[in-house]
């Protein structure tokens, strides 16, 4: 049925080129009863790696709890989206740009916020807000600071010129991150909840629609010089790395939200990784329809491009929709509006396959569901392994009576201090709807015509994962709803990027095994479904993996936004207290992992345990404090413990005025374990002293201790042993010059 | 009070500007787009925020010659109320609507946060309402709000009255360590010889309700709501 | 189609920010001796004219009009293979 | 002090987002049969050395480690006044 196929053949080597496996060539001969064509084979290696397959990892994810009351969209669209009441909806998902930001961090970094935000506005959503999670290598490593600046460049490059405000993250440094650094952008956005559009090509006939910038060589990636054979001038068409284009994105932005008022728009999709070929299959798999396009009416901005090239090319700011029949005058008038390219390339039919042509050629005859549903899917062999010590390296380290220098070394340290030379590149007030300045637990952004707010987090401990995946897995998820319930959020709903090392590894495969365990559980006891999400594997640098770094991005809701808190102390004289779990010591002295690592440069032992129930119990205290207003302040523990907790409650006092003085609780164990110590599900207060009872009661009522531990004070923060003996009393101006400098020699 | 806001392609401030003078001002406004001649009778015009054209070449550059243009020139000539905010601001300048010209940050940076501006002038209509020697604080976020011009263009300014904003410190003092981005004079703002037409890097709008962190900006809008129209 | 290149430079006694910022870089990366800096743009630009002078003619159009700022950059048109007598860098002020 | 001109573009193929705002600007200014319009840096550096062939040189290796972005960028140095055969541009791929 190809006799006129004129491409030169293919064969297993030029297959293994394209990162095909030896057994997965002969499915596809099996399949096709014949080669493929080279753009087939180019078609395979796009739908069948990693990246868009899942091969390795969809037997781990359909584990994750992905329902629930309030879930509109599940994962396999092109973002998840949540119910907010108000006849409103949130659609939100997060993305990995690791590789790309490596090489080119500016355009890899700003590239990635653009895919993100296409993935938003496809599903009929106006992006409201971004986040990005960051992990770099060590701080003095002879790349970090280019790849930190460049990073952080791209992001702000490419959000601020659209007008999408960066509302929040995170930043870590580790050498594992040194020869593979991890950019993952998060981006959430508003939609009435009747009008969410996906990704499907239903309807035999109708136009298939191509808008947004022309087509060129970008990004088409190794596997492009293998196909240089195919033809003789592909040799000096080197494939190109993706240059962004914020502004027209914008314009897609709008005239794609604009096409979505009417009904015009049956299914539509961002050309993302593997462009028009993962675009045009999903949209058919999904649907269960067949394609047929038509690459000599797809818009281009180079010379002589080949079926191959047009078929993977990763050219940004490219949209593929299919509309009603008859309805392209209307879509070509908006898109003339915006000035941009719209061109019909082909139209949906009813017999499952999808077809290419060009120059009256045909050049892809395959049945869709090759591509999507037998793609292959391994249960890949996995064996765990500790590649750190099992005893806690907190004992090896000498106890020092003074902890002050402890404190300002751990907010000095670039993980542990000050962002805002990071964040204030980036636009996060604009939309006006920006309730509090990047740098606490949450990011807030209010709903409009409504009294609502959206709180936003993304977290994500690696050593913990390393430490033990399952238990890491779990932690991570209790944090980020942790950091939504102290700013008085109630949690939705998450979205993740499982960053991990070689799939092909037996260590990695548990790893990540480990972690989606870890974190189902903690989804199911927490009540948060996962509706989107991204797996990232080969983050390894000469066969060295990275460590697992599963991040979480959740979404909470504040019904009545003036019901919020900070993690700023706002009065002086407040008590300062502990929400904790009632079962266990206010402050167990364990695993001050921040602390010795900064410290001591030594990692080991175990991550903190952790209850879920209690961690539920607390939160839902925290929470229903803040509902009530007896919270002055709310921040959760996590990295360097109480102590970090404290400073940065202190920190983050109006003019970083507030400190406080402070008497550990009785317990077991060293100072420095019970000051650094990183034990989950535990939250720092203040509120007014009148409050105090209140708080108690209704912390008590459900199962949860509370416990007072001083009083906010002006100008210093002393902090004693139970029994009365100064650990440190340090002026504030001591602790915010430690912390604001921390970045200091990276920006 | 009627209200336009101009929308270039890129534009990305223009439904905040339009939030703040019609859902918090209570002010009857409109988008005009940036290909429309007809300013349909508004009274002030807003020339928003943003990245117009994604600030390529320099930012507003292209702008300047959409079509809305000519109107908000003769809208100026006129003596009528134009403000350009940020990018507005940027714009304004490359049509020659407002002397200087803005560019790079000298830190090379984008920047975003609150800053502390110095009102000098009450004579435009933006700031008829805010006495000469106030304090706003005001959120600025560009790339691109270095003031440049020549001394004698800046003598003339001094002269005329023209400087209406100073980058400060809390207290009210231009320094050097307050100003964020190495502009000219430490200049935030500054109005044509008319002082009708005003163009400042800061964005009120953005500082125009209480619930976002301050609503010093609003006072800017409302200034104009005492301006008798002719 | 032939083409033009065009030079725009800050003018005398503008700060270029980014001229300093590279001659900073430069100086801590080893290099010495470096001097002054300055970092302009340089555009090509392809026209359907032919003959030189009017392609110069038009370019320097393009670059009044909207390639350079008076205010603080200077313009030069260079046409490759052209007639290229050294031309002093050009402004509307 | 001796100077050089350094240029830096694109290389064939990176998409410039730039170039084709102006292009689409300058038609629609009214200048007829723009073709490609390609929008890179220009940057003047002031170098203590003075053998053309060593200020070339020193150069090349600011551009290789600092000027250019050799993943999408070709640069291309030339010194007023020194030899300048033409050379290809470069970049370190
Ligand atoms: N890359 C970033 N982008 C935006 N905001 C950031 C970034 N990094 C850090 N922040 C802000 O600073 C706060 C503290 O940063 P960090 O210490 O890395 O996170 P966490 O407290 O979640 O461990 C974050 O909650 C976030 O609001
Ligand atoms: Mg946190």
């Amino acid at each position: 049925m190809n006799g006129q196929i004129k491409e030169a053949a293919t064969n297993l080597q030029i297959a293994l080129d394209h990162g095909i496996a030896e057994d997965e060539w002969e499915r596809i001969l099996s399949a096709l009863g014949r080669e493929p064509t080279p753009t087939e084979l180019g078609i395979f290696s796009a739908m069948w790696n990693e990246h868009c397959s899942y091969k390795s990892s969809r037997v781990h994810l359909k584990k994750f709890p992905t329902s629930g009351p309030r879930v509109l969209q599940g994962p396999g669209e092109n973002a998840g989206v949540v119910d907010i009441g108000d006849g409103l909806a949130v659609a939100f998902k997060m993305e990995s740009h690791n590789h790309p930001s490596f090489i080119e961090p500016y355009q890899g970094a700003a590239t990635g916020v653009g895919g993100i935000l296409r993935d938003i506005f496809t599903m009929g959503a106006r992006p409201v807000a971004l986040m990005d999670s960051l992990r770099f290598g060590a701080p003095d490593h002879e790349r970090t600071r280019y790849l930190v600046g460049g990073v952080v460049a791209g992001i702000a490059g490419y959000g601020n010129c659209i007008g999408v405000p960066t509302v929040g993250g995170e930043t870590g440094f580790h050498p594992c991150y040194n020869g593979n650094i991890l950019v993952n952008v998060m981006c959430a956005g508003l939609m009435k909840s009747d009008a969410i559009f996906r990704g499907t090509a239903s309807g035999a006939g109708n136009p298939v629609i191509y808008v947004g910038a022309p087509t060129g060589r970008d990004g088409i990636h190794g596997a492009s010089m293998a196909s240089a054979g195919f033809d003789e001038t592909a040799s000096e068409k080197r494939p190109t790395v993706q240059v962004g284009d914020p502004f027209r994105e914008k314009l897609l932005l709008e005239a794609c939200l604009e096409l979505m008022k009417k009904d015009a728009v049956i299914g539509i999709q961002d050309m993302g990784a593997a462009g028009l070929t993962s675009s045009a299959v999903e949209m058919a798999g999904r649907a269960g329809t067949g394609l047929i396009l038509r690459l000599d009416d797809v818009p281009s901005r180079e010379e002589g491009m080949t079926p191959y090239e047009f078929m993977l090319s990763e050219s940004q700011e490219r949209m593929l929709l299919v509309a009603g029949r008859g309805r392209e005058g209307e879509v070509r008038e908006i898109f003339e509006r915006w000035d941009l390219p719209m061109a019909v390339v082909g139209e949906v039919t009813d017999d499952g396959r999808l077809r290419v042509e060009s120059g009256g050629k045909s050049f892809v005859n395959l049945a869709v569901d090759i591509l999507t549903d037998e793609a292959p899917m391994y249960k890949r062999p996995m064996k765990a392994e500790r590649a750190l010590p099992a005893t806690d390296p907190l004992e090896t380290l000498p106890s020092a009576e003074d902890l002050g220098p402890a404190l300002l070394a751990l907010l000095g340290h670039p993980g542990g201090g000050d962002k805002s030379p990071i964040w204030e590149q980036y636009d996060y007030m604009v939309r006006t709807n920006t309730l509090t300045s990047p740098g606490g637990d949450a990011a807030l952004i209010r709903v409009k015509n409504t009294a609502k707010a959206l709180a936003m987090t993304t977290d994500g401990n690696a050593r913990y994962c390393m430490l033990d995946p399952h238990r890491g897995g779990m932690l991570a998820v209790a944090e980020a709803a942790r950091n939504l319930s102290a700013s008085g959020a109630l949690p939705l709903a998450m979205t993740n990027c499982l960053n991990f090392g070689n799939p092909e590894r037996p260590a990695v495969m548990a790893q990540f095994s480990g972690a989606i365990e870890g974190m189902t559980e903690a989804c199911n006891a927490l009540k948060v479904p996962v509706v989107s999400g991204n797996v990232s594997f080969y983050n390894e640098t000469h066969g060295v993996d990275i460590y697992p770094t599963p991040i979480v991005g959740m979404v909470g809701l504040i019904e009545d936004a003036a019901k919020r808190t900070g993690t700023g102390f706002t009065r002086e004289g407040d008590v300062i207290a502990i929400l904790y779990p009632a079962d266990e010591a206010p402050l167990p002295s364990a695993g001050a992992h921040e602390y010795v690592w900064v410290l001591a440069g030594r990692e080991g032992g175990a991550p903190p345990s952790i209850s879920l129930h209690s961690e539920a119990a607390v939160q839902t205290v925290c929470r229903e404090a803040i509902g009530s207003g007896l919270l002055s302040s709310a921040h959760d523990l996590s990295d360097g413990g109480l102590g970090i907790a404290l400073a940065e409650s202190c920190l983050a006092s109006p003019g970083s005025g507030l400190g406080g003085e402070v008497k550990i609780p009785d317990g077991e164990g060293r100072p420095d374990g019970h000051l650094f110590g990183e034990a989950a599900s535990r939250i720092l207060v203040s509120l007014a002293p009148e409050s105090s009872e209140k708080l108690r009661d209704l912390a008590e009522n459900n199962d949860v201790g509370y416990q007072e531990i001083g009083r906010t004070a002006e100008g210093h923060l002393r902090v004693e042993s139970p029994d009365g003996r100064p650990y440190f009393e340090l002026p504030m101006k001591d602790l915010l010059a430690a912390w604001k400098g921390a970045l200091g020699g990276l920006l | 009070m009627q209200f336009a806001v101009i929308v270039f392609p890129g534009s990305n401030c223009d439904h905040d500007c339009y939030h703040a003078v019609a859902h918090v001002l209570g002010q009857p406004a409109k988008f005009v787009w940036h290909k429309e001649r007809d300013l349909g009778g508004a009274e002030v015009i807003i020339v928003p925020g943003g990245f117009s054209y994604g600030d390529y070449l320099r930012a507003g550059a292209i702008s300047r010659f959409s079509p809305v243009m000519k109107s908000v020139a003769d809208h100026a000539a006129a003596g009528r109320p134009v403000i350009g905010i940020c990018n507005g601001f940027q714009i304004l300048t490359e049509a020659g609507l407002l002397p200087g010209a803005l560019h790079r940050n000298t830190s090379l940076r984008f920047i975003c946060k609150d800053v502390y501006v110095r009102c000098m002038t009450s004579r435009t209509p933006f700031t008829t309402e805010i006495l000469p020697g106030e304090t706003l604080r005001l959120p600025i976020a560009h790339g691109e709000g270095n003031y440049f011009c020549d001394a004698e263009t800046f003598a003339e300014m001094e002269e005329n009255d023209q400087i209406v904003f100073r980058y400060c410190d809390a207290e009210g003092t231009p320094s050097p360590e307050a100003n964020p981005n190495g502009s000219l004079g430490h200049i935030a703002g500054i109005c044509n010889t008319g002082g009708n037409v005003l163009g400042l890097m800061p964005h009120p709008e953005r500082a125009s309700e209480a619930a976002l962190g301050g609503d010093d900006g609003l006072r800017l809008f409302q200034s104009t709501l005492s301006v008798t129209v002719s | 189609m032939a083409k033009a290149h065009v030079y725009i430079t800050y003018k005398n006694g503008v700060l270029d920010p980014q001229g300093e910022a590279v001659k900073d870089a430069l100086s801590s990366l080893g290099f010495q001796g470096v001097g002054d800096v300055r970092v302009g743009k340089y555009i090509e630009i392809e026209v359907e004219k032919s003959a030189p002078d009017e392609i110069r003619g038009e370019v320097e159009k393009m670059c009044q009009e909207l390639l350079a700022n008076p205010v603080i950059e200077d313009f030069r048109v260079e046409i490759p293979n052209g007639n290229n007598n050294p031309q002093p860098p050009k402004s509307e002020a």
